[in-house]
């Protein structure tokens, strides 16, 4: 348990302090590369992929970074890309909308609302196909919801038995937009609820529940052979893109900022191990290391070099 | 190199056939392929062959279905997307261009997208507007898709296969009225035809003819009725819209000083207009009229047939166009029998 | 009530006999126009547009010669169109597929499945926002219910509280395959019910009855400022294009057509006539009436000329 | 006629208010043009001067909202549906091209779609591969479309109101870049520019060049450098991609007998393909060498800067191109400034 709950802790830590991190060199101007920050969401990254299976894949959005770190727990390339360096996933053609990691299973992200969950529909048709076991999961945006291609992906998974997690990543917003100012209904469940498969919801910022639902979620799949659909309501701490707070904007209040910051999903983690007993030099130490592993990723990014100019033209045909 | 006559439709089952055959991580979906029409007929048989797990219908979702064949084709399948009009791949245009052109792109080269994608153009009886579009240019634009489009059995058999082992998405238009056309066809099963690079159909010294689609067919008619006049039409087809290797057609036109694009698609942004530039670009100092093309009339297709006579280019806008362009008078063409929608291409190429 | 009752078969006789019409002289090979004929459906058509007011407008699909002639009640432009002459309506640029109306409120249909789906969301709109108080009404197919943008446009009118009907006309088909085939949940109305709409659905072939289930619908529609989505299941009596049954296909299997066959909603109306008091000869009469109307209407589009071949680049411009 | 030094930003502004106040039919909707953003800016007082009823954000739903343009525009209202990036245009391809293109032709004309599509095409800063395509070429090829892609705020200003005015459906492409340049606007409320005519942004004698959207800048800074060589570029901007009147284009390419189209889109199957296939048909006797082309590289766009500063082509690309033309010596560049993600274009044309 205390274990389990570190390695939680760990993940979720290097994902915070990753996009701090970004948040800390960004006005150098030197990642010219639009990022779209998760801080207030790591719990759903961290419980959802530690409910998978290593082998499992993960598809996601230009939301991605949780997803990338929990993957792949290594920050060195993640900074490269991001600094549009040669050490890149992709040699800097990608960028902080489209980081993948095909051999941890992310298999990419993409910056067009919606699109990569018929990937997902597709990659786990694959897995039921070539008969792997392996689970897909998919996480998207409240936005991705008012596109056809998720009504048409959720129908086709549920009609093929899809071993796939929908995994619904509700900040009730699109960019500067309200769900409420998009939905004419009340319920994202209530209508998933009346297909064929497994339906499940929360609010928690803890992230061994969400680790559990997931869990739960995975052995309906395993048992009745058909996808499941997870809600997670989370609270985007930032402006949608960027590296700045907008409360000023006047959208959304700063009120309900703080009412999800007093249960930040962060803070409760490491408030949990404190309980388990786990003693504050240890998480301390651990801290450090992460901070240091960042610098040294961000210092090799900055000393790489950029691509040679022909690589333009490359990855354009196999 | 033992061939046997066979129709552009058998030819298009018989390239899936051996290919599903082969390689067991070729599927074939989409709307309506699993049905007792299978597709025009091109299906036939594959479902009893290979079963439903490998040859299933679908929903009417091309939009994720599109977007399946994406994430099936980066975990290790092969998948071919059937589209019983080229109209409806519409629908797929967010994930053809956003998502399945630039996926290897975006992951540095990590993952490829073996995505077969073949989609039909009607033609007649009242086809219309949402029947009957080609839109080749509009797929070729995009760079990371390939697209051909092939005229005879033996080029769609040995071009669709090579599109089924390419390890990069193909786009394979295929025109209505070419299904019925025999052709030879090699047995060999592992016949395959290059993708880029485009075939000469006819040889001839006097023009240079570059075909596309069903405008082959109409081409070769055309030089066929030429000829008789001692002019020596050269038809090159370059069966491949993107990318295509231009060499041959370079060539031919250095030899002829003339050209002609007939294709069968609007003009306007087309891909006639993507050979003519290249063409005046590239034999400038041979050409010795401008490069000509012909194609659909610049409007929507009309149902009625005799608005869609005319919507549509032929043999004799082909052979008009020459005789101005070579000087010569008008042929007599009474007498002729051209293509229609009942009198369509019979003989073998 | 007779009164009522007469209109009603008025028109859906005049629908099947025009379909029949279309079947006698199809193989004629002068109509070159691909057609899905009606029969079987004619109660629908019939009973929605007798709730609407004549004002009120109507989308539909390939599948629209009811609708048309339900609306308009003429067959001459109808006929010229299909035998694509100058004297149609769109000059015989459009066909069966594309048939259209606007000053009898049909703005058009169209064959690409689910496409005047969002039109009428945008005509509902429009009524809204010029405060005319006309309905509008979409029929489609349950096919359409497959793609994405069916979802975008339910969702779209439940929001914005469009006046709306939406006419889901379900053969079990689309072109031959079964719904159960493509649907990866049991019930579209109780997915519908989820949204902020009024929802209903009958397999009646009675006329009135589902006159009677749209105008309640309509009125739900007015008072709750909501649009409405009517299920409507019917049997499709022949094959999915064209003149001829197609039960040896084997997708479909014919003891289903005979049950819905002696419900048949054209017999059914005339047999309600006679119960009313109608003799058989009025009735008899009138279809007469109606024949030679056809026979007249066929006779005038054979005999119209075919469009000027400058009319192949009209109406690309306004 | 007076004018005012205004941003294209506030081109843009203006000409959707005073159509707005001139017309009570005319709408705005699209996703997200109601934020504290308003699309880059280029909604600022709109909300507040004509509120939700007029002016409101949508879901995400592209596809049925491009049909919902349709039904209102069908039923006498003048929609003005705005798209942040051309790239989610492609969601509704299938509306643009089987419903708002030919709807007018199905129904014989009874019917038209006074429709107008605002979409941004976004450069710069790690934008990448799916937020910075122009893709104009693809909606030119459908007949029934008017796509216009003006580069200048007058420009910008009295094209749009055209398009709100048109009887048909009008796409807007607007090059991001260009939101910060100023330029001197006529203040007439009826000021407006005619859809389909080319202008003359700068005359010359000795080759011409048809500069595109955001090229239109670079082929200025390329003809500023040359003439200091008494190299005299003329640079024409079209201004409208489709259905374009070319006269301008051959008759100043009969006066120069020089031809580059220097087009913001990739080029295979592109307008500028279209532009050379017309001009080596009309101007074939006066050219002195083939027309050239520059474009995007055909590539996706990549997001780390070096590469995708190799991606566009430049104001650099434009000389060196005339000067290979022209048989000049390469002129010396260093101490030019050119135009970055930094160094935007500042002053007026
Ligand atoms: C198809 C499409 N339309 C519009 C956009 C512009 N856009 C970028 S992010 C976004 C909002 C998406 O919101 P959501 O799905 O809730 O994800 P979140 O940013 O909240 O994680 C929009 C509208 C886009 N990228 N793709
Ligand atoms: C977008 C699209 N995909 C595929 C087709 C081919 N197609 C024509 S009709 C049809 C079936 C539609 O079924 P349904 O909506 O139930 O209407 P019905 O024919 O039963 O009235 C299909 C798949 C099409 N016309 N449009
Ligand atoms: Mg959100
Ligand atoms: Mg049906």
């Amino acid at each position: 348990m205390e274990n389990l709950n570190f390695e939680l802790y760990k993940k979720m830590y290097l994902i915070r302090a990753t996009e701090e991190k970004i948040r800390e060199h960004y006005a150098e101007d030197e990642m010219k590369t639009p990022c779209h920050l998760y801080v207030g969401g790591e719990h759903i990254a961290v419980g959802v992929i530690q409910a998978l299976d290593p082998a499992d894949y993960v598809f996601g959005t230009y939301r991605s970074h949780g997803i990338y770190l929990a993957k792949t727990m290594e920050t060195d390339i993640f900074f490269a890309e991001l600094y549009g360096k040669a050490t890149g996933m992709a040699k800097g053609k990608a960028g902080s909308m489209h980081i993948s990691s095909p051999r941890h299973g992310l298999l990419g992200v993409s910056a067009v609302v919606g699109t990569t969950i018929p990937l997902a529909v597709g990659c786990s048709f694959s897995q039921q196909y070539q008969n792997t076991g392996r689970m897909t999961a998919v996480f998207f945006g409240d936005g991705a919801i008012d596109e056809g291609v998720f009504w048409e992906s959720l129908n086709l998974a549920c009609l093929k038995k899809l071993p796939l997690l929908f995994i619904l990543e509700d900040n009730d917003l699109a960019i500067h937009a309200s769900t409420e100012e998009r939905h004419g209904y009340r319920s994202i469940t209530a209508i998933v609820r009346q297909y064929d498969c497994y339906v499940d919801e929360s609010d928690t910022t803890d992230t061994e529940e969400i680790m559990r639902l997931t869990q739960t979620a995975i052995g309906h799949c395993h048992h009745n052979s058909q996808p499941a659909f997870l809600h997670f309501k989370y609270y985007r701490y930032y402006e949608h893109v960027g590296m700045n707070t907008d409360f000023h904007a006047g959208y959304r209040s700063e009120t309900v900022f703080h009412e999800w910051k007093a249960r930040d999903p962060v803070d409760m983690q490491r408030a949990k191990l404190l309980n388990f007993g786990m003693s504050e030099e240890e998480i301390i130490r651990f801290e450090q290391e992460v901070q240091q592993q960042l610098r040294e990723s961000v210092r090799k990014a900055k000393a790489a070099p950029f691509p040679d100019p022909k690589e333009l033209y490359t990855d354009v045909y196999a | 190199m033992s061939t046997r006559l066979i129709t552009y439709r058998e030819a298009i089952t018989e390239a899936i056939r051996e290919e599903m055959e082969r390689d067991e991580r070729v599927f074939v979906y989409g709307l309506d392929v699993a049905d007792f029409k299978r597709t025009f007929g091109s299906g036939k048989g594959l479902l009893e062959q290979f079963g439903p797990k490998r040859y299933f219908s679908t929903p009417l979702s091309e939009d994720a279905l599109m977007g399946m064949g994406v994430g099936a084709a980066i975990t290790g399948l092969r998948p071919v997307n059937v589209h019983i009009r080229v109209d409806f791949l519409l629908l797929t245009m967010n994930q053809l261009t956003n998502i399945v052109s630039c996926w290897r792109y975006t992951t540095g080269g990590a993952l490829c997208v073996p995505l077969t994608i073949r989609a039909v153009t009607g033609r007649g009886w009242g086809q219309g507007m949402q029947h009957s579009k080609t839109m080749q240019s509009i797929f070729a634009h995009i760079p990371g898709l390939k697209v051909i489009a092939p005229s005879t059995a033996a080029d769609v058999k040995g071009l669709l296969k090579s599109a089924i082992r390419d390890d990069n998405p193909v786009l394979v238009v295929e025109q209505r009225w070419l299904y019925d056309t025999p052709g030879e066809v090699p047995s060999d099963p592992d016949y395959l035809e290059p993708i880029g690079a485009p075939r000469r159909i006819r040889e001839g010294s006097d023009i240079t003819v570059v075909g596309i689609s069903w405008m082959v067919v109409e081409a070769v008619k055309a030089a066929e009725i030429l000829v008789q006049r001692g002019v020596q039409v050269e038809v090159i087809d370059p069966r491949t819209i993107s990318p295509l290797d231009y060499t041959m057609i370079y060539a031919s036109v250095k030899k002829t000083g003339y050209c002609i694009v007939a294709d069968y698609d609007w003009l306007t942004c087309g891909f006639s207009a993507e050979v003519a530039a290249r063409v005046q670009e590239h034999c400038f100092r041979e050409l010795k009229s401008p490069v000509t093309r012909v194609g659909f009339a610049e409007t929507p297709c009309p149902t009625t047939r005799p608005l869609e006579n005319r919507f549509y280019s032929n043999a004799v806008n082909i052979i008009r166009t020459i005789e101005q362009k070579l000087g010569l008078l008008e042929t007599d063409l009474r007498g002729e029998e051209f293509y229609s929608y009942e009198n369509k291409f019979k003989g073998p190429f």
